[in-house]
């Protein structure tokens, strides 16, 4: 009890970490500390990031881990793979990232089914660079590039979905909330046993930016079941 | 501290205000109408890295947005004392936040030092919120050629919108100020610093 | 994670843990907690110099949302 | 005309001045230029740009604003807009400069009036969203091509300002492509600025629809057809080149120590000259304002006395290969280096430099 | 060893030559070096590699072939392979290698092996399909950093072989990105070549999964993170770059006359100058063959005695800009240029403008 | 009788064509220009041209033409339009250019709704570059990239369904085929009838490529009915 | 579209055109006529120096299916 | 023509079979221990546009596997005269099919022409298919370090494949060259052109 309950695969002297108070990415990571853990699977994990809120987590963990570019993370993710077939391969993405910049990496390579994960850190906006608008802004969505709120488009994109028609049977697609960490985990733990029958997964995830969304931390959960009224969790593929 | 021209150092973390607090001064600057150039430096964190303001003004031409040697530097966390450190001259005036950072962190700082208990005051007389107004009450009773009241004034433009919304912040931050340069010259007199 | 400074709450069997140097003080916990049993502590500061939890454990029913939520491992209850 | 000139060292505050970040003054340039039409993706230290943009088309219909989904969509619908008569620009740093070479590429094809602000950052790779000059063989000659492209380099935000309405102005004039290279402290430091001069609004024509059929295309079939359109554009490049080629010749009429700087290092160097002239010393100032093409007489003029040539760049030697290959055998001065990859430099350490050559 | 060498025009059929393309060289040259890993996406003049290792990848299991969506996604799928201990390369050109320069900006952060052969076309933008050296800049400093790779420029199929095995021999070895810098013709002309010779397998070891847990990353946080950074690699990179620069002097050592030239167009100037010799003529020939490191020592030897420095290239000044920052003030001689932007050059091209300067 | 009937918009001077022959583009083009004369609507009308054989159409039509680069026809076209709302901007591209490196611009351009016509030819290859895999090569096809029949992935991409997710009401998404002219030609009328009201359209073409098929006429049709049933002609929205 | 020769094939009011200079001898348009009386014309030469196409216009029902399809306009059949 | 060296340039469009012809040519010349370089040199049009076939081959050192001008033009296809022209020299020989370029569209052409009707005798007497190895056969009757032979086993190599599936072709193929040998020489005799 004189220790916080870390995951194992956690590196501990980079804790607390440099992600803003409140902020949904922890929890996220930490969900999949714990399952790379409960898995047994640390000795042949490795961490692929992008360049977002994300790229804060390179010394997150006791694993190799790399950043990438912008909307990169996925092909490169996809080239390790196949260059070590008995790697486990976790991507950890943002929404701009995943679905704005790398969309077109991501589309292929869920269409080649790479046995890579995805986890995508839905937050409505681009955090990093200060709360722009995003693929998953929703119609209304206040940010700095939607002044008036988002009305261009009349509806955001939904990841996961939009990857169903391209990807395989055994791929893994899903959307979990930081709201919900038990079925988050169950989600994750899905995704790196679908890459592990040799498949593409996605795990899309409601998370919490109260920097960027200017919330407290009532405002932040009201404003992620917001969120997960629009990005419904659920399993969409597998 | 006499001088026609002033390098200031604001540093903090990502959240603490810093490049509020600088936006506000540089403000009151060019409504005094001095020369001055201010320049946000900060990493990728939106909160929390060490976040610095990079801060000239006065009377002499300002050659470029950043300096080697700060005359004054402002720290409000132990976290960015090593990133500062590289700032401090001969004749570097070091004020901080007794609160956040202790003197023993300081140890191996060879600067003047000035401890400004600016977290204590303001959450006990003030608000938790307004602690680095207090400090710059410190750092203005050091700025000869910064009044008081024309930083007011900038807070006045500077946070209108927020005034609006809680008027009680307005007396708030006038008070921080206010305790800030008292802080700042009880802290003096006694040894009898040159000022 | 250098420092490791502990506040326990006890109450008989219960325990419930918080460890400031991880608080950074996003309440968050506070939030989901179901018995309301949490709030803020001013007497120590955590990560950003700004008020810890204080956990009022006599109430608390172990659900443990608060330190799943919580995105800093701050918190530790009591399996 | 060629327009090399001592420019002096503005001080004290001017009444019509305004409290704004570099970021800020270019919006202003560029509205003063009658830019209507910008597309991007944010990045740091630009992405106000593009932010300011946004909520000024939030509240002025003429303007367009288009979000993309990445750089090289950007560059491409502001192509497009370029192709529809519109003052189209965008701004990036970094690697979205890296990938904007792509629709540039097109646009010195076409030679397009394609406006970008280029706000550097470190680099390699993400490197730091803060500060450097290390994006200046990018900025000249990132493409697969000759470097058919406009480079203006402002070193203060007054220079900001006014470069950023002389874009779209030489864009639309010569039809090239034209860069505003500045860097992430031009645009993020904040300082009293007049921005007060009328400057003309821009002209511009709808390439399509528009009189005469275009048939545009980037892609020849035959080497002499893009021979013969290189040759072509060459002609009209050096053309143009001498009416744009601009730089600030600064005390090096006698100067023995002549100082090579540019952008926001440029102001910094012509400060330390200025302090260092107070004591007499012969030294000098060449800063280029057009990075390309480039004002190589003037250079080599600024040097003609010169025993030090002192080149002083955020970045390991961008700038002094361009030196040398200028200066090449018109000097024998010994080149002296202040190279401080992605770090400042400042007027002190300038002076410093200058007078540990001097003695 | 920095190598400068003069190497004899071989002459005559060898027994063991097979007629290939240059395309076909390069596969030859990469199984040589263990290749094992190729990511790419197809543009002529360098599809044929694409198709080339397909086929190959389709007999033997060893080889992995990835076709991208694109030539980003390519290059990431290079550096995650590289991660994974794969010699992985790609192949690409123009357009494309503009594209490319994004996941080389991460390489060049990381130093990793990433191998990349360009055939350079015509540009800019799609210019032609054919033939240029214009890509030079581009494949020397194209990102956003300071140019910390290699480019390797074979001159004729023989050196394709050869170079091609050397880039992963160098890239392994030193850990900085590779680049063998062909163009057009070299890809796709067809010729006798012997690629018998028995070169080392180069080793690779992976930077996953294979000992002290490793966190890269290409952002830093603070201007010193990055400069400490820059400054270790700076010091490698010069380091490795005494035993890496390459350069082929011939005939210099009484040359009055030194043509200057690279690649294909390169061997072109070495007949001509072996011609010229014929007659007498005192002219000689430097070529690069490693464009970055430049072997600037070897350069300026070669025109101790030079009144006259012929350029040749087949581009607008690529070249001609290093030469003139290379030899600055280390000659007197007068440039006398032969650019021919996307357009060959040939060996008698090159005797003429020998003996029109020699007279 | 004595001249070809040729829509008034094409430039007779550059006919015929830079097409192979047999070359379904050429079919295509010509439908497009048919339209474009019954919907009187050359004095406003402009075409986008990607990389890929489309590029030959530079100066098909007696209209103003620019190309883009392989992939980008979508973005420049959006600029264009965003620029000019009066005028009728079309693009032409092929099956790699578009849903390979032009994927997440054709996304994002019909997620925008942005009011511009792509007509999508689908030959199911990259043509120019010499016959490798494309997005749409089928799973058997043999191509140069995939010289045992591509095996890769258990599907091709299915364009227009793809973007259905994302596209708004209004938009039209639809897939024709040369092998029925008077259908696609409806389809293009629509698709530019969709851009006069303001949406989107996309219009995929199953095509002929002897050259690369490797096909004398019979055995192009014959190949070209196989892709039809992959790719099933008909509306997807709108 | 410089020169214009003409071949034409006449029946009745029927008739069936084909502008040789345009022909790239592809072969489509006497693969997708339902009554086959389209066949190589060796006699007359195409775009490509190939054989270019005649017709058996009296069986010729008009479809215009060889015009639709053609890639090149170089046939005509009468409306 | 008595070389020890030929640059030979073959040209017609996209289609004609220009590269194919090249490469059984540099097959041979490989074959037969000669230095030989072929560069293919066409635009985007993968069918009609301008294919250009650069091949040099024979005794001497090959500096750049383009050339200026040719000794030897073969050109198949009026659209290419234009882009042919700039490598006549003094002593090009002008090798053409004169059933694809008439006389008079070679009138502006300096050289000296070999009118050589290879479409028509190759559809007359062997199959149209075969045309360009009957004006290959007039090259080869104009360069001396190659014989029919030579050129007959590089067909084998290169087209071995091809002869499986239809073994009538070797034949045609065989006949293409002897046609085009004989019409070459014919086309000289009469006038006693030196060769
Ligand atoms: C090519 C490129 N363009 C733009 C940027 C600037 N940039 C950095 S992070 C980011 C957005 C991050 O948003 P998202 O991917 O949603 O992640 P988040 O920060 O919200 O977690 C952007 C635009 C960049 N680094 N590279
Ligand atoms: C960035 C870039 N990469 C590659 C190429 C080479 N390239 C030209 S056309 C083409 C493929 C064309 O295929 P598609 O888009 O399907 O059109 P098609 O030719 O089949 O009609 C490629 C890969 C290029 N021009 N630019
Ligand atoms: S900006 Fe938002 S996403 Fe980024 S670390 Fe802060 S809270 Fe998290
Ligand atoms: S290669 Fe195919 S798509 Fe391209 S023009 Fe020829 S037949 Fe048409
Ligand atoms: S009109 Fe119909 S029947 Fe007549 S030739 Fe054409 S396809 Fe045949
Ligand atoms: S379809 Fe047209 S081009 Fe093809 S053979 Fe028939 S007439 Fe000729």
């Amino acid at each position: 009890m004189n220790t916080p309950r870390m995951p194992k695969v956690l590196k501990q002297e980079s804790k607390p970490s440099n992600f803003c108070p409140g902020c949904g990415y922890g929890i996220i990571l930490r969900v999949i500390g714990e399952v790379i853990d409960e898995m047994e699977i640390s000795p042949r994990t490795v961490i692929g990031l992008d360049i977002g809120c994300n790229l804060l987590a390179w010394n997150y963990y006791d694993l190799d881990t790399a950043q990438s570019h912008h909307g990169r993370v996925t092909p490169m993710l996809a080239g390790y793979k196949r260059g070590q077939k008995e790697s486990v391969a976790i991507g950890i993405a943002g929404d701009g990232g995943l679905y704005a910049i790398g969309l077109q990496g991501l589309i292929h390579t869920a269409h080649r089914n790479e046995a890579v994960t995805i986890i995508g850190v839905n937050n409505s906006l681009y955090a990093m660079t200060g709360g722009q608008s995003s693929p998953t802004t929703f119609p209304g969505e206040v940010t700095t590039t939607t002044p008036g709120g988002k009305f261009t488009e009349p509806k955001p994109i939904y990841g996961p979905e939009l990857l169903q028609p391209v990807a395989s049977e055994g791929a893994f697609l899903a959307r979990g909330t930081v709201n919900n960490i038990p079925v988050l985990k169950s989600y994750i733990k899905k995704a790196i046993e679908a890459q592990l029958a040799g498949n593409f997964s996605l795990v899309e995830v409601v998370s919490y930016c109260p920097t960027n969304w200017k919330t407290n931390a009532e405002a932040t959960i009201d404003f992620s079941k917001k969120l997960e009224s629009i990005y419904k969790p659920g399993v969409i593929n597998g | 501290m006499v001088k026609n021209h002033y390098k200031i150092l604001i540093a903090g973390e990502g959240g603490q205000g810093v490049q509020a607090l600088c936006h506000v001064l540089t403000r009151a600057a060019f409504e005094a109408d001095l020369n001055v150039v201010y320049m946000p430096n900060y990493g990728v964190e939106q909160r929390g890295g060490v976040s610095l303001g990079f801060l000239q003004l006065g009377k002499e031409v300002i050659g470029f947005p950043k300096f080697e040697k700060a005359d004054i530097i402002v720290n409000m966390r132990d976290r960015a004392i090593d990133r500062v450190s590289e700032y401090i001259g001969e004749d570097t005036l070091y004020i901080y936040d007794s609160d956040l950072i202790t003197g023993s962190e300081l140890r191996d700082v060879s600067a003047e030092k000035l401890a400004i208990p600016a977290t204590s005051i303001a959450s006990s007389k003030l608000s938790p919120a307004v602690f680095n107004m207090v400090l710059a009450g410190a750092l203005l009773s050091e700025i000869h050629l910064l009044s008081r009241r024309q930083v007011e004034t900038a807070l006045e433009e500077v946070l209108g919108y927020k005034y609006k919304q809680k008027p009680q912040l307005r007396n708030l931050n006038k008070k921080a100020l206010e305790y800030g340069e008292k802080l700042a010259r009880e802290a003096y007199e006694p040894v009898g610093r040159k000022r | 994670m250098s420092k490791h400074t502990i506040k326990k709450f006890e109450d008989k069997a219960k325990v419930w843990v918080q460890f400031p140097e991880q608080c950074k003080s996003c309440g968050l916990c506070i939030e989901v907690c179901p018995k309301q049993v949490l709030s803020w502590d001013d007497s120590v500061l955590g990560h950003f110099g700004r008020p810890t939890i204080k956990c009022d454990v006599k109430n608390c029913i172990e659900c443990k949302l608060c330190e799943k939520i919580c995105p800093d491992m701050a918190i530790r209850v009591k399996d | 005309m060629a327009n090399n000139t001592e420019k002096k060292i503005s001080s004290g505050v001017k009444p019509k001045k305004e409290l704004l970040t570099g970021n800020d003054v270019l919006l202003r340039g560029a509205y003063a230029a009658g830019a209507d039409f910008f597309a991007g993706y944010p990045i740091t230290p630009t992405t106000e740009v593009l932010t300011g943009w946004a909520n000024a088309a939030a509240h002025d219909s003429r303007l367009e604003f288009l979000q993309m989904e990445d750089e090289i969509a950007s560059g491409f619908a502001v192509i497009g807009a370029l192709l529809a008569g519109k003052k189209a620009w965008t701004a990036t740093a970094g690697i979205g400069h890296v990938l904007m070479q792509d629709p540039l590429a097109v646009a010195e094809s076409y030679r397009l009036p394609f406006v970008m602000y280029v706000g550097q950052r470190g680099g390699p790779s993400t490197g730091t969203v803060i500060y450097s000059q290390q994006e200046l063989t990018l900025a000249r000659f990132g493409g697969n091509g000759e470097g058919l492209r406009i480079v203006y380099a402002p070193s203060t935000l007054a220079e900001m300002y006014t470069y950023m309405h002389k874009a779209f102005e030489t864009a639309w004039k010569y039809r090239f492509p034209v860069i505003v290279l500045g860097d992430g402290y031009l645009s993020k430091m904040q300082a009293p600025v007049d921005v007060s001069a009328k400057l003309p609004k821009v002209k511009s024509t709808p390439y399509f629809l528009n009189g005469p059929i275009k048939n545009m295309r980037n892609c020849f079939s035959m080497e002499e057809e893009l021979v013969e359109h290189l040759n072509f554009m060459f002609k009209e490049f050096s053309e143009a080149s001498k009416e744009i080629v601009e730089s600030e010749s600064y005390q090096t009429k006698d100067a023995e120590v002549v100082v090579f700087a540019w952008g926001s290092v440029g102001y910094a160097a012509k400060v330390a000259v200025a302090k260092a002239r107070k004591d007499k010393l012969k030294v000098g100032l060449f800063r280029p304002i057009t990075m390309r093409p480039f004002d190589s007489a003037a250079a080599i003029k600024a040097v003609a006395r010169a025993k030090h040539i002192i080149i002083a760049e955020s970045s390991a030697g961008h700038f002094g290969r361009i030196i040398r290959e200028t200066l090449a055998q018109n000097t024998d001065a010994e080149y002296v280096r202040l190279y401080k990859p992605a770090e400042g430099i400042t007027a002190e350490e300038i002076e410093k430099k200058i007078r540990e050559v001097a003695k």
